[in-house]
């Protein structure tokens, strides 16, 4: 927290059809570092991840007060282009979900949304971004073949690399691992740990001790509020508040 | 330049989606201009209350064509019901799903045979055996009944599959596991459950067989009578527009289309009972 | 009391005897119109002219017109319902607006095929001035068809999973951009399942050509020319009597378009949902 | 992506082709609407016509009598088609040729045993007060009476000839001569009318008053169901119009009439 500060959350509050989902939710998130938040489901974790990229502003009946700042900017700005905002801030879902297209077509659809259309640059990208997912060896010999036929660990890490194709400067994920086996979420686990020299990474999750393992700096979540927030070697050891320690050591959750 | 683009889009489509609203309101609007003032002007009982069709005396009468389209409907349903549930009961509960695949598209197949085609059989096969063995015309209420209720049979069947499958497997469970045969299951608990969903494929049915024209042409005899029997040949208010359609003009030509009002609003009452009766069925589930 | 097994054994034979019923007259009205037909059918039947009004001759002109209105009413209604589909499930909430365009669609379903041919005839033929053509034909079919495009879209398009959405937006697309390179892709199986049955609607529609394309026997030469559809050609070769041995081959070559277009539907569907489940 | 640009070379394509068929398409077009009864005889005289004079374009519709008499007024037709044996009064500033002459034919079943009608005994079937067909001398049967729809231009001209008829309600009413025919081929007890033109052997053609429907009873004005065929011009026929029913009225248009089973004019 010491260092560059990503993003600066000020009393977020958000409201979904009725209910107050999000209930003051203030905390710095620092660049260059994995931020691990952890809570039992229904917590409000996933809202926040999906508040940070303005995904939620499909949903309907909902509403959102209090400040978001990107590099200082407020992303709810009149002014700030959701769009663009998602081009600056990647995002991985619970369930790998590959689009029915080629691996390939699947890493270019990012940039080439961006308005990249020159075959060298897209597979310069298609390199690059499978290589940092960790899953260039795997597939480097079927790039053509359907995102659909790998198995999930590879879907999630092609997701992941979709991701980074669009070199964003935040990555987003929401309980990447949830569906993977222990071998695939090691894996992710190792990409996450090497790609936070280049990005800001929010890792959502429901396994503490991935947190533990991963996170910089871990988050609580409880009952739609943030309960408790720190470097994750405090959290872990001495948590400040009761519901944290019995949260991590499974008395509930 | 790109959240122009965006916005356009929106908006294009915006229009786009005011298209079918469009389409309507403009045949409204063309058929009731061109209807209404024909009925106000020879007076709604004259039209609608009198059997006397002599447009070339001035007489304009539909009562018995309105009768004959309901007699011709009825028949249908009465043809078109029971075959169609049977065979929607048949093949959600008896059958396996990989011959229900196989049959269920084929029934359809029965939807995409045009109506010309259904009204020469039955002007070629049916009237016939009507005039040899039963008696009267052939062309009549009978034969385009038999023909409609075969027309009809693909929407009640598609539509009271969809609505037997969509009853929750607990409640067969339920009678199933208070001893009850399948049969016994289906009747008290499967198609109480999808009555509503049956009842509005049968109104779809109805609205299909009251709007038909071709066949029932070809088949009815278009007789202008109120109708004594089902071997009477009758005409039905589609019959009445096309058949004339091609030599009306002046107030002749506003009868036909005075016709189509009463048709359209008969087809209206029918679709607003068939919504009703989705929007049951949607509240019950 | 009646035993229950034997109510049962009663009551699914009886089942069984209407199904059985219900597919013999399928069987039966196909192999009538196919047996009594297909001997006429052949190259020549299909790629002549037809002479004295159709009593010798092929069917050449009919074909080409049925192909012509059909894809043409086609080509109009298809971006309208699309695009209303799109519209109602993509960039707009559920609201009144949402439902009165969707009442609007289900009245449109709803009218009879005959009202279509009165408002083609008095708005297109007679207002409009565009006389009998293909234009008028086809215009008046795409507002038969529109609903029917519009569900099956809507349909389609609510069955691409939400997930894709989501995945489009977070890589940085818009709305329009998901919709064109994500949503409409998936559900265009769905899509042409709905225009393939409209296709069969329009090819199989007699009353509204009749009155709004006309029933001219010539090769047309633009769209302002009237045209006559098979079903049209079938229609008035068995009602004026001029030849029946031509009327069972032109029902003949339609209802193997039909069956065609069926089989083309139900593999589109087919594959849709094993691609949806796999 | 394949089938979309398939679909859109396809679209092209039609465009493009109509679009040039159109631009080379500075031909000479007359439009013919109206009777469905003289449909057949124009459709052939206009394929011939065009024969001769390739650069000459005819389209032939039809929809009916006063399809005919409504196109020409509006101006959609140049040239409209009637067959009936008095114009309306609409029709009364248009010019008018009598093309050809038709018979109109009482036709039964081959198994009725009557052969012969008077115009009263007509008269009184089609008004319901001959019932039977012991009445006429035949087996004791109903008689099932068939007519055409109301403005027909056969029905007109028939009901105008024989005069005096308000249809029996219970009478079968068909769209077409052709139905007509079918309909009395497959009902023994049924009586109806039709175009001289498509008589065949499924059914019975009866004389009137002892005259039988042959061209020779027509021309020698003796056989009473005729109706003439008339194209309407609005104005004096000009250039094209003018040649194409010219054509019609020549001795070779006459001949093909004569040699399709219509009555020639002259």
């Amino acid at each position: 927290m010491e260092d560059t500060v990503k993003f600066k959350i000020e009393n977020l509050n958000v409201y979904w059809s009725g209910s107050h989902v999000l209930k003051s939710i203030s905390m710095d998130i620092g660049a260059n570092k994995i931020l691990g938040i952890i809570g039992p489901s229904g917590s409000g974790k996933t809202v926040f991840l999906r508040t940070l990229n303005r995904l939620n502003d499909m949903e309907l009946q909902i509403r959102i007060e209090g400040g978001v700042l990107l590099d200082g900017k407020d992303i709810f700005a009149p002014g700030m282009d959701p769009v663009m905002l998602r081009k600056k801030i990647g995002m991985v879902f619970a369930l790998p979900i590959p689009l029915p297209a080629s691996i390939y077509n699947n890493i270019i659809y990012g940039p080439s949304l961006s308005g990249i259309t020159n075959k060298n640059r897209l597979d310069e990208i298609v390199v690059k971004s499978l290589k940092s997912a960790f899953l260039w060896d795997e597939v480097k010999d079927r790039l053509k073949t359907s995102a659909m036929r790998l198995s999930g660990g590879q879907q999630q890490r092609l997701c992941l690399a979709r991701t980074l194709a669009m070199e964003p400067e935040v990555i987003l994920l929401d309980e990447p691992c949830s569906g993977l086996d222990p071998i695939s979420t090691t894996q992710i686990e190792y990409a996450l740990k090497e790609l936070k020299k280049n990005y800001t990474i929010v890792l959502v999750t429901n396994n503490t001790k991935q947190a533990a393992r991963v996170a910089d700096n871990t988050a609580f979540f409880l009952m739609n509020e943030l309960i408790e927030y720190g470097p994750t070697g405090t959290i872990f050891t001495v948590p400040g508040d009761i519901r944290t320690m019995d949260y991590i050591t499974g008395r509930f959750g | 330049m790109k959240i122009f683009g965006e916005n356009s889009i929106k908006n294009l489509l915006i229009v786009i989606a005011f298209s079918a609203l469009t389409a309507l309101f403009l045949i409204l609007a063309f058929i009731l201009l061109e209807g209404l003032p024909f009925i106000f002007n020879i007076g709604i009982k004259n039209f609608l209350l009198s059997s006397d069709w002599q447009p070339m005396a001035g007489k304009y009468g539909i009562f018995a064509m309105i009768v004959g389209s309901l007699w011709v409907t009825l028949g249908a349903i009465i043809v078109g019901v029971p075959l169609g549930l049977a065979g929607a009961i048949f093949l959600a509960e008896f059958l396996p799903r990989w011959m229900m695949r196989i049959i269920k598209p084929a029934i359809e197949l029965l939807a995409g045979i045009p109506s010309v085609v259904y009204g020469f059989i039955g002007v070629m096969v049916l009237a016939p055996l009507i005039r040899d063995y039963i008696g009267g015309p052939g062309l009549s209420i009978m034969a385009a009944s038999i023909i409609l209720g075969i027309m009809i049979l693909p929407t009640i069947l598609s539509i009271s599959i969809d609505s037997i499958k969509a009853v929750p497997q607990s409640y067969r469970e339920g009678a199933f596991s208070l001893g009850a045969t399948h049969w016994q299951t289906i009747h008290m608990a499967t198609l109480p459950a999808a009555k509503s969903g049956i009842i509005a494929g049968i109104i779809l049915g109805l609205g299909r067989a009251i709007g038909e024209t071709m066949a029932v042409i070809m088949v009815a005899g278009n007789a202008v009578i109120l109708p004594g029997s089902p071997l009477d040949s009758v005409r039905t208010l589609t019959a009445n527009i096309a058949l004339e359609m091609g030599y009306a003009t002046g107030m002749h030509r506003q009868a036909l289309f005075a016709t189509g009002v009463v048709l359209l609003l008969i087809i209206m009452v029918l679709n607003y009972a068939a919504t009703i009766s989705i929007r049951n069925m949607n509240r019950k589930v | 009391m009646i035993n229950p097994r034997f109510t049962q054994v009663i009551a699914v034979l009886l089942l069984a005897l209407a199904t059985l019923f219900t597919l013999a007259i399928l069987v039966f009205i196909i192999g009538f119109i196919l047996s009594k037909g297909l001997a006429h059918v052949d190259i020549d039947f299909i790629l002549s002219n037809p002479e004295d009004m159709g009593r010798a001759g092929g069917i050449y002109p009919t074909i080409i017109g049925t192909l012509i209105l059909s894809t043409l009413s086609i080509l109009i209604a298809a971006p309208f319902g699309i695009g209303t589909a799109v519209f109602l499930t993509e960039y707009t909430r559920e609201s009144r607006v949402t439902r009165i365009i969707r009442f609007g669609a289900d009245c449109l379903a709803g009218i009879p095929s005959i009202i279509f041919g009165l408002f083609g005839f008095i708005f297109f033929v007679t207002t409009l001035g565009m006389s009998w053509s293909i234009l008028s034909g086809s215009l008046t079919l795409a507002f038969m068809i529109l609903p029917t495009i519009i569900r099956t879209s809507e349909e389609a398009i609510k069955s691409v999973p939400y997930a894709y959405r989501d995945v489009s937006f977070s890589l940085g697309a818009t709305l329009w951009q998901t919709v064109r390179k994500v949503v409409l892709p998936n559900a265009l199986p769905g899509i042409l399942t709905g225009i393939m049955l409209s296709l069969g609607r329009s090819i199989g529609e007699t009353a509204v050509v009749i009155f709004t394309a006309g029933s001219s026997l010539r090769t047309p030469q633009s769209l302002f020319d009237s045209i006559r559809t098979m079903s049209v050609h079938f229609y008035i070769l068995a009602r004026e009597g001029l030849s029946n041995e031509k009327a069972y081959a032109t029902a003949t070559v339609l209802i193997i378009s039909i069956l065609a277009i069926n089989l083309i539907s139900y593999w589109l569907m087919i594959r849709f949902i094993s691609k949806r489940s796999g | 992506m394949k089938l979309k640009i398939v679909i859109k070379v396809i679209i092209f394509a039609i465009i493009a082709g109509f679009s040039l068929q159109a631009c080379g398409k500075n031909k000479l077009s007359i439009t013919v609407a109206g009777s469905t009864a003289f449909q057949p005889f124009a459709e052939k005289l206009a394929g011939l016509y065009m024969a001769e004079k390739p650069n000459t374009h005819i389209t032939i519709q039809g929809g009916g009598s006063a399809v005919g008499i409504q196109s020409v007024l509006s101006g959609a037709a140049n040239i409209g088609m009637a067959d009936l044996v008095q114009l309306p009064p609409e029709a009364k500033d248009l010019n008018s040729y009598i093309v050809a002459r038709d018979g109109i034919v009482m036709i039964v079943n081959p198994k009725n045993s009557v052969k012969n009608l008077e115009v009263s005994q007509i008269r009184d079937i089609y008004n319901g007060k001959i019932k039977n067909w012991k009445e006429l001398g035949g087996n004791d049967h109903k008689i099932n009476v068939v007519s055409r729809e109301a403005g027909s231009g056969t029905r007109s001209s028939y009901e105008a000839i024989i005069q005096n008829i308000t249809l029996v309600k219970e009478a079968i009413i068909q769209d077409s001569n052709g139905t007509v025919r079918e309909t009395v081929a497959n009902d023994a007890n049924a009586i109806g009318y039709i175009s001289h033109g498509i008589i065949n052997d499924k059914i019975k053609a009866l004389t009137i008053n002892g005259v039988s429907c042959t061209t020779e009873e027509i021309v020698n004005k003796k056989y009473m169901l005729v109706r003439p065929i008339f194209l309407l011009t609005k104005g004096a026929p000009q250039d094209r119009v003018k040649a194409f029913i010219d054509y019609v009225l020549s001795k070779n248009g006459q001949d093909i009439i004569k040699a399709n089973g219509l009555i020639p004019a002259i």
